[in-house]
C-alpha cells in the first residue's frame, strides 16, 4: 500500500520535474514546479515528518514559487521567447545527465550500508517539539546565522532591485 | 631569555624606527640593531654557559606547526652575523640623504628580523614563512630607493622577486610532502624520516631549486648582477652579505640532512656546477664596466665556492662553508661600502670614470686595499681560513676540484687588482675626492678588525660551530 | 511507531533523489532562461532535501531534518537575491537569456 | 724568554710598519727612515743572538703560540721554528734588510711618500721573517703571500704610472699561479701525513710511514710550481724583469736577495720530501738549467741596467734550482747567500748610478762614471767579479760547486750551466764597461750633476762588497763550515767532492770560461768601443733575444687575450642566453595563460558543463577509484 503510494508520488515528482524543464512557457514551468514540490511534501508526509512537510509547502510553494511567478509576470516572460538551442547545448546537457546519473548510481551501489537492518528506535525524533529543541540547543548558532543570512539577503534583494537613479 | 628576544628587539625596532619619523629613523634603527647585536651576544653567552636558549610554542594544532626557535652553534653564529652586519649596514647609509627614511630603515630592520628568523626557525613551516618574508623588504628597498632608470629597475627587481619566489615554492611543496610523511615540520623529525632514494631525490631537487636560485648557482644567477647594480647599496649589502647566506645555511641545515642520498650520488654534478659558477663569475668579473656589477660577479664566484664546499659532505667542507660565509659577509659588505663611498663622491659606478683616487685619499685607499686583499683570500685574513678549508675539502673529494676551484685565487687576484688599479691608481682624477670621514672610516675599521682577528684566531668560531656540524654530518651519513 | 523504510526501502529514495538531481542538472544545462534555470536549481535542492529526510528516518535522527530547514532557509535567501539580480539584469538588457551575460569573460 | 725574543724578532719590523703607516708623515722623513731601519736592526740583533745560540747548542728553538686552523684530520698551529736553516736565512734577510734600509734613507729622501716606502719595506721584512720562521707549511704560506703582497705594493710604489701598476699586478698574479700550486701541495701533504708541520712530516718519512709515493711526487711537483712562481723560474719568470719598475732598493732586497730565494728556502726546507721524488728532482734540475740559460741569453742584449741585473737574477736562481734538483741543497743555499751579497751590492750600485743620473736607466746613455763614482765603481767591480765566478771572490766557490755537482751528475746539465756562466761573465762585464768606462754619453745637464752618492748609500755598498769578497769562506771546498752547520736540517748527507784532478780541472775550466766571457766583452765594448744599437737596428736572433723570446707576447696571446675574449663572450652572449631562457620561461607562461584565457568564454552553459565534469571526476576519484 505504502509502496504503491510511493510509486505514484515518485511518478508525479519526476514527471512534473521533467515538465518544468521542457515547458516552453515559464509560467507553465512554475506551475509544474509547484506540483513537484507538493509531491515532495507528500513524500515528507510519508516519513511522518508533518512539520517539515508544512514548512516545505509554505516556503517553496508559498514563498519561493510565488516570488518566481511574480518575477516572471513582472518581466512579461509569459511567452515563448527562447531562441533555438544549439546542438552542442543539447548534447552537453544529455551527456551531463547521463554522466551524473551513472556516476552517482555507481557510487551508491558501490557504497556499503552502515546499518544492515532498518531499526525503530521508538523514540520521538521528528515532532515539532523535538525539532525545536534540537534546533535551539544543538544548532543554536547555525540557526542564528540562518536568520542573519535571511536578513542580509533581504537587504541585498531590496538594494539590488531598487531602481538606480543614474543622474542622481 | 631565549633567542626570540633578539627577534622581538628587531621587530620592535622596525616598528619603532617607522614611528619615530624621518629625522630620527636612522638613529633609532642603529640603536635597535645594536641592541639586537648585544642581545645576540648575550644569548650566545648563555648558550655557551650551557643554558637552553630555545623557544618552543604551539602555534597551529592541525597541521602541527610549532614556533620553535632553536639556538645552536650554527644558528647562533648566523644570528650573530646578521645582527652584527645590520648596524654596519645602517651605519653605512648614514651619510646618504634618503627620502622616506623611516620606511627605508624600518624595512632594513624588518629584513634583519626576517633573516634572523630564517636562521633560527627549527620548524620547517615557520622557517618557510621567514624565508619568504625576507623577500618582501628587499623588494621594496630595491624598487623604491634603487638607482638608475625606474623602468629597467622595476623589471629586474620583479624578475628577482618572481624568480626567487618561484624557486621557494618548490621548497614549500617539499615541506608539505615531508609533513605528509612524518606528521611534523620540525627539523629533527624530518631528519629521522626514512625516505626512499626516489623520494629523497625529488625533495633534494625541490630544495635545490630554491637554494640554487637564492645563492645563486649558475645557471640560476641571472637576476643577481642587475639587482645588485640597481638596488641601493644598503640593499645590495643585505642581499650579498646575509641573504645569500640564508640559502647556504639552509643547504646545511635542511637540504643535506633531510635528503643526503642524492647529495652523495650527484656530488660531482653539484660540485661541478658550483665550480663552474666560480670560474664563470670570475671570468665575467674581468670585463665589467660597472663596479657594483663586478662585485656582484665576484660574489657569485665566492659563493659558488662556498656551496661547492658544503656539497662535499665533509666536515672540512661544511665548516669551511660556515667560516667563509661569515668572512664573505663582512668582506662583501665592506667592498660594497667602498663602492658606495665612491658613488657618493663621483655619483657613478662606472669604472671608466674613476681612477686617480689614491693620490687624494690615502686612508680610504688603505682600507679598500685591505678589503680587496681579504677578498682574494690573502693568508692572515679570515677569508683565507674559509677558503683554505673549502679547497681542502674539495681536494679530499677530488684533487681536480681543488685545482679548478683554486683558480679562483688567481682569477680573483686578477679581477680585483685590475679593478683596484682602474678605480684607485693612476694620475690624479680631475674630480675631487674628499678623504673619508671618521664615521665612514669607522665602518671600515670594524670590518677590517673582524677580518684580521678571525683570520689569525678563528678558533672561537671553529669551536663554536664544530659540534653542531658534527651532528649534522651524523645525520647526513645516517643511511650509510 | 513503525519505520516506513521497512516497506519501501532506502534504495528507492536514493534512486528517486538521484534522478531528480540529474533532471535538475539537465535543466540547468539545457535551458537558457535564467528563471527556469533557477527552478532547476530548486529541483536539485529538493532532491538533496528529500534524501536528507530519508536518511534522517533511516538513522532515526533529527539532524537530517534540521539540515533541511537550513537548506530551505538558504534556498529562500538565494532565490530572493538571485531574482533581485535577474530583475536588475532585465532592467538593463531587457531579457534574461544567460547567453547575453558574457561580460565577465577573459 | 725565547718566546718573547722570537716575538720581538718577528714583531719589531711589524711595529715599524705600524708606526710608519700611521705616524710616518708626521714624524718626518729622517725619523721615519731611521725608525724603519732600527726595527729591522733589532730583528737582526735578535737573530744574531739566536744564531749564536743554536750554532753552539745545535738545538732548534720551537715556539708554539696558538692553534690557528682546525681541519678534520689535522691541526695547524701558529708556531715558529728557529733552526739552522731558518736562522741562516734570517741572518741575511735581516742583515741585508738593515743595510738596504740604511741605503733607502738616502735614496728615497726626495720621495713624498717615503714613510710609506719604509712601512712597506718593514712589512716585507715582517712577512719574510714569518715565511722563514714558520714551523709549518701554512705559516710559511702566510709569509709567502705576504711578501708577494709587499712586492706588489713596492713594485707599484709609484702608482701614478699605470705601467708600473701593470707590472705590480702581473707580479702578484703570476705569483698566485705558483701559490695555487703550493696550496695544492699543502693539501696533498696534509692529506697524506695528517700534518703540515716540518718536523712531523720529516719524522714520518724518516720512520718510514706508509705513504702513497705517487701522491707524494705530485705534492712535491706542486710545491715546486709554487717555488717557480716565487723564484721566477720557467714558465713563471716573466714578472721578475717587469718588477724592476719598483724603486731600486726594492729590487735589491726583494727581487734579488731575499724574496725570490723563498722558493729555494722552501725546497730546502722540504728536502726530505723531495728526496723521495727523484722524478720531480730531475724536473727541477732541468727547469733550473734551462731557466739559467734562457735568462742569461736574454740578459746578453738588454740595455736597461736593472733589466740586465734582473735577468741575471733569474739566471742565477736557475743555477740554484739546478743544484736543488741535483739534491745538493747545501750548495744551493751557499749560492743563495753569496748571490744575496753580490746581487744586492750590484743592485744598490746600479741604484747609486741611477740616483746620480736622476733616473736614467739606459746603459747607452751612461759611461765614464768610473772617475766620478769611485766607491760605487769599486764595489760594483768586486761584485761583478764575484758573479762572474772569478777566484777568490765568493761567487766562484758557490758557482763552482754547482757546476761540479752538475758535472758528476749529468754532463748535459753541466754544459748548459757552464754556458750560462760564460754568458753571465759577458753581460756583467758588458754592463760594467758600458756604465763605468769610456766617456759619458748622457746629456750635458746630467753630466753637470754627476756626483758620488752620499755615505748612507756607499756604506751599504762597501759592506756588501766586502761580504761578496769573502763570503766564499763559509763553504770552502774541502772543509765546509756550511755543510756542517746545515747537516741537522738536511735528510741526506752533503754532497762531497774530492779535491782531485777532475775538480781542479773543472775549476780551471770555469775560470777560463768566465775569462772568455770577459774577454769578449772587453773586445767589444772597450777595444771597439761599441755602443748597443737602437731597437730598430737589431736584427736576427739578437732581436728575438732583445724581445725576450717574445714570451710576454706569447703569454698575452695564448692566455690573457683569450681570457678577456672569454669574459666578453660570457658577458655578451652567455649571460644574454641564460637571461633569455629565464625570460623565455616567463613568456611561455604568458602564452599559456593567453591560451587558457579562451576557456573562460563567458558561457554559463560551458561553465556548468565543466563543473559537472569536475564533480563527476571528484566522485569517481573519492568513491570509485579504489
Amino acid at each position: 500500500m505504502l509502496l504503491t503510494l510511493f510509486y505514484i508520488l515518485s511518478a508525479i515528482t519526476l514527471a512534473t520535474a521533467f515538465l518544468t524543464i521542457f515547458s516552453k512557457n515559464p509560467i507553465h514551468s512554475a506551475i509544474y514546479l509547484v506540483l513537484c514540490f507538493f509531491s515532495i511534501a507528500g513524500h515528507y508526509l510519508m516519513f511522518n515528518a508533518q512539520f517539515l512537510a508544512i514548512v516545505h509547502v509554505i516556503v517553496y510553494s508559498g514563498a519561493i514559487m510565488i516570488l518566481m511567478l511574480f518575477t516572471i509576470m513582472l518581466m512579461n516572460l509569459n511567452k515563448e521567447d527562447e531562441k533555438n538551442k544549439s546542438m552542442l547545448t543539447r548534447i552537453s546537457a544529455v551527456i551531463s545527465f547521463c554522466l551524473v546519473a551513472f556516476v552517482l548510481l555507481a557510487a551508491f551501489i558501490k557504497a556499503q550500508p552502515v546499518i544492515t537492518e532498518y531499526k525503530v528506535s521508538g523514540q520521538d525524533y521528528q515532532s515539532i517539539k523535538v525539532l525545536g529543541q534540537v534546533l535551539l540547543n544543538e544548532y543554536m548558532v547555525p540557526f542564528e546565522f540562518a536568520s542573519v543570512l535571511l536578513l542580509v539577503s533581504m537587504i541585498g534583494a531590496v538594494l539590488l532591485s531598487k531602481k538606480e537613479h543614474i543622474n542622481n | 631569555m631565549d633567542v626570540s628576544f633578539v627577534l622581538i628587539i628587531l621587530l620592535f625596532g622596525a616598528a619603532a624606527t617607522f614611528f619615530v619619523g624621518d629625522k630620527w629613523a636612522s638613529k633609532a634603527a642603529l640603536f635597535f640593531s645594536t641592541a639586537a647585536f648585544a642581545a645576540a651576544i648575550y644569548v650566545t653567552y648563555l648558550f655557551n654557559q650551557g643554558m637552553g636558549v630555545d623557544l618552543t610554542m604551539n602555534w597551529i594544532k592541525a597541521p602541527r606547526i610549532l614556533i620553535n626557535f632553536q639556538g645552536d652553534g650554527l644558528s647562533l653564529s648566523m644570528l650573530l652575523l646578521t645582527t652584527a652586519l645590520t648596524p654596519i649596514i645602517i651605519l653605512a647609509s648614514f651619510k646618504n640623504s634618503i627620502p622616506k627614511a623611516r620606511s627605508f630603515y624600518a624595512l632594513i630592520m624588518f629584513m634583519a628580523f626576517a633573516m634572523a628568523g630564517t636562521f633560527l626557525s627549527a620548524d620547517g613551516f615557520v622557517y618557510y614563512i621567514f624565508w619568504e618574508l625576507s623577500l618582501i623588504p628587499i623588494y621594496f628597498i630595491a624598487l623604491i630607493w634603487g638607482s638608475g632608470d625606474a623602468e629597467s629597475r622595476r623589471k629586474s627587481v620583479i624578475k628577482f622577486f618572481i624568480y626567487t619566489f618561484a624557486g621557494s615554492i618548490f621548497m614549500l611543496i617539499a615541506f608539505i610532502y615531508l609533513y605528509q610523511r612524518t606528521g611534523s615540520f620540525l627539523n629533527i623529525h624530518l631528519y629521522r624520516a626514512f625516505l626512499t632514494p626516489q623520494e629523497q631525490f625529488w625533495i633534494f631537487l625541490a630544495f635545490f631549486l630554491a637554494y640554487a636560485i637564492k645563492i645563486p648557482i649558475i645557471p640560476f644567477h641571472t637576476w643577481q648582477a642587475n639587482v645588485y647594480q640597481k638596488s641601493p647599496t644598503a640593499g645590495t649589502m643585505l642581499l650579498s652579505g646575509i641573504m645569500l647566506k640564508m640559502a647556504i645555511y639552509s643547504i646545511i641545515r635542511w637540504q643535506l640532512p633531510i635528503a643526503p642520498n642524492p647529495a652523495a650520488e650527484y656530488m660531482y654534478v653539484l660540485i661541478g656546477l658550483c665550480i663552474a659558477g666560480v670560474i664563470y663569475g670570475s671570468i665575467l668579473a674581468l670585463k665589467q664596466d660597472d663596479l657594483k656589477k663586478l662585485l656582484a660577479y665576484s660574489s657569485l664566484a665566492h659563493v659558488g665556492l662556498i656551496a661547492a664546499g658544503a656539497y662535499t659532505l665533509t666536515l672540512d667542507g661544511l665548516r669551511g662553508a660556515f667560516l667563509q660565509m661569515i668572512a664573505h659577509g663582512f668582506v662583501v659588505v665592506g667592498l660594497f661600502y667602498a663602492a658606495e663611498i665612491i658613488q657618493r663622491r663621483y655619483n657613478t659606478t662606472e669604472i671608466s670614470q674613476m681612477g686617480g683616487i689614491r693620490i687624494q685619499t690615502p686612508k680610504f685607499t688603505s682600507m679598500f686595499m685591505i678589503l680587496v686583499l681579504a677578498s682574494v683570500a690573502l693568508p692572515s685574513t679570515f677569508n683565507f681560513v674559509g677558503e683554505f678549508e673549502l679547497l681542502y675539502s674539495m681536494a679530499q673529494t677530488n684533487i681536480w676540484f681543488a685545482v679548478i676551484g683554486g683558480t679562483t685565487i688567481i682569477l680573483g687576484a686578477f679581477y680585483m687588482l685590475r679593478m683596484f688599479q682602474q678605480v684607485m691608481l693612476g694620475e690624479q682624477n680631475a674630480k675631487l675626492f674628499a678623504d673619508i670621514t671618521f664615521g665612514e672610516g669607522f665602518v671600515f675599521v670594524i670590518i677590517i678588525a673582524v677580518l684580521l682577528f678571525f683570520g689569525l684566531y678563528p678558533k672561537p668560531i671553529v669551536d663554536f660551530i664544530t659540534p653542531d656540524l658534527q651532528k649534522i654530518l651524523l645525520q647526513i651519513n645516517r643511511f650509510n | 511507531m513503525e519505520n516506513i523504510l521497512q516497506q519501501i526501502g532506502i534504495e528507492n529514495y536514493i534512486y528517486l533523489s538521484t534522478l531528480l538531481f540529474c533532471i535538475g542538472i539537465f535543466g540547468v544545462l539545457y535551458r537558457r532562461n535564467a528563471i527556469v534555470m533557477f527552478m532547476s536549481v530548486e529541483i536539485m535542492l529538493n532532491a538533496v532535501n528529500l534524501l536528507l529526510v530519508a536518511f534522517s528516518t533511516y538513522h532515526q535522527d533529527a539532524s537530517g531534518q534540521v539540515f533541511v530547514f537550513f537548506s530551505m532557509a538558504v534556498a529562500a535567501a538565494e532565490v530572493a537575491v538571485g531574482l533581485a539580480i535577474l530583475v536588475a539584469v532585465y532592467r538593463n538588457l531587457n531579457n534574461i537569456d544567460i547567453d547575453n551575460l558574457k561580460n565577465l569573460k577573459g | 724568554m725565547e718566546t718573547n725574543l722570537a716575538l720581538l724578532l718577528l714583531l719589531a719590523p711589524f711595529a715599524g710598519f705600524l708606526l710608519n703607516i700611521f705616524f710616518g708623515k708626521k714624524l718626518g722623513k729622517t725619523v721615519s727612515g731611521t725608525l724603519g731601519t732600527l726595527t729591522v736592526a733589532v730583528s737582526f740583533a735578535v737573530t744574531l743572538f739566536f744564531f749564536l745560540q743554536v750554532n753552539s747548542t745545535k738545538v732548534p728553538v720551537m715556539v708554539d703560540l696558538f692553534e690557528w686552523l682546525t681541519m678534520a684530520n689535522f691541526k695547524v698551529n701558529f708556531g715558529f721554528q728557529l733552526d739552522q736553516l731558518s736562522l741562516l736565512w734570517l741572518m741575511f734577510v735581516t742583515g741585508i734588510g738593515t743595510l738596504i734600509h740604511v741605503y733607502s734613507i738616502s735614496y728615497m729622501h726626495d720621495d713624498e711618500n717615503m714613510h710609506k716606502f719604509f712601512a712597506y719595506l718593514n712589512l716585507f721584512v715582517f712577512f719574510m721573517i714569518i715565511l722563514v720562521m714558520g714551523s709549518n707549511l701554512l705559516i710559511m704560506f702566510i709569509g709567502w703571500e705576504g711578501v708577494g703582497l709587499c712586492s706588489y705594493l713596492l713594485i707599484g710604489f709609484w702608482y701614478k704610472n699605470q705601467d708600473y701598476n701593470d707590472a705590480a699586478k702581473k707580479a702578484f698574479i703570476m705569483n698566485r699561479i705558483g701559490d695555487l700550486g703550493f696550496l695544492i701541495g699543502i693539501f696533498i701533504i696534509g692529506y697524506l701525513f695528517h700534518s703540515v708541520d716540518y718536523n712531523t712530516i720529516s719524522t714520518a718519512i724518516a720512520t718510514g710511514a706508509e705513504v702513497d709515493m705517487g701522491w707524494l711526487s705530485i705534492a712535491a711537483l706542486c710545491l715546486f710550481i709554487g717555488a717557480c712562481g716565487k723564484s721566477a723560474q720557467i714558465p713563471l719568470y716573466t714578472w721578475l724583469p717587469d718588477a724592476m719598475a719598483g724603486p731600486t732598493p726594492v729590487s735589491a732586497l726583494i727581487h734579488a736577495a731575499t724574496m725570490v730565494t723563498a722558493g729555494i728556502f722552501m725546497i730546502t726546507r722540504m728536502n726530505f720530501l723531495f728526496n723521495l721524488a727523484p722524478d720531480v728532482q730531475n724536473i727541477i734540475a732541468i727547469v733550473g738549467a734551462i731557466t739559467s740559460l734562457v735568462a742569461a741569453a736574454i740578459g746578453l742584449v738588454q740595455n736597461d741596467i736593472k733589466k740586465v741585473l734582473a735577468y741575471s737574477t733569474v739566471s742565477q736562481l736557475g743555477l740554484m734550482f739546478l743544484a736543488l734538483g741535483l739534491g745538493a741543497y747545501e750548495i744551493a743555499v751557499f749560492h743563495v747567500i753569496t748571490h744575496a751579497f753580490f746581487k744586492a751590492c750590484l743592485f744598490l750600485g746600479s741604484g747609486s748610478v741611477i740616483h746620480a743620473l736622476h733616473g736614467e736607466q739606459d746603459m747607452r746613455n751612461m759611461g765614464g762614471l768610473k772617475k766620478v763614482m769611485k766607491i760605487t765603481f769599486i764595489t760594483f767591480l768586486i761584485s761583478t767579479l764575484a758573479i762572474s765566478g772569478l777566484p777568490p771572490f765568493s761567487g766562484f766557490f758557490s758557482k763552482d760547486e754547482i757546476l761540479m755537482t752538475a758535472f758528476h751528475h749529468n754532463k748535459a746539465l753541466w754544459i748548459i750551466a757552464s754556458l750560462a756562466s760564460i754568458m753571465t761573465a759577458f753581460y756583467m762585464f758588458r754592463l760594467l764597461y758600458l756604465t763605468f768606462y769610456k766617456s759619458f754619453r748622457g746629456t750635458e745637464e746630467q753630466k753637470h750633476h754627476l756626483h758620488e752618492s752620499p755615505s748612507l748609500i756607499t756604506f751599504p755598498l762597501i759592506i756588501l762588497a766586502a761580504l761578496a769578497l769573502v763570503g766564499g769562506l763559509i763553504s770552502l771546498p774541502g772543509s765546509s763550515w756550511l755543510n756542517h752547520y746545515l747537516a741537522p736540517v738536511l735528510a741526506k748527507p752533503a754532497v762531497h767532492h774530492e779535491l782531485d784532478g777532475t775538480a781542479y780541472m773543472l775549476m780551471g775550466l770555469a775560470v777560463v770560461g768566465a775569462l772568455i766571457g770577459i774577454g769578449i766583452a772587453y773586445t767589444k765594448y772597450i777595444k771597439q768601443a761599441l755602443v748597443p744599437a737602437q731597437e730598430s737596428e737589431i736584427t736576427g736572433f739578437a732581436k728575438v733575444l732583445y724581445n725576450k723570446f717574445y714570451v710576454d707576447e706569447i703569454y698575452t696571446a695564448i692566455i690573457v687575450k683569450p681570457l678577456y675574449a672569454l669574459a666578453a663572450f660570457f658577458r655578451d652572449v652567455t649571460e644574454a642566453l641564460f637571461s633569455s631562457v629565464i625570460f623565455g620561461l616567463g613568456k611561455a607562461v604568458n602564452m599559456l595563460s593567453n591560451e587558457g584565457k579562451t576557456i573562460q568564454n563567458g558561457s554559463i552553459g560551458f561553465y556548468l558543463f565543466a563543473f559537472v565534469l569536475g564533480l563527476c571526476s571528484i566522485i569517481v576519484y573519492i568513491f570509485l577509484a579504489k
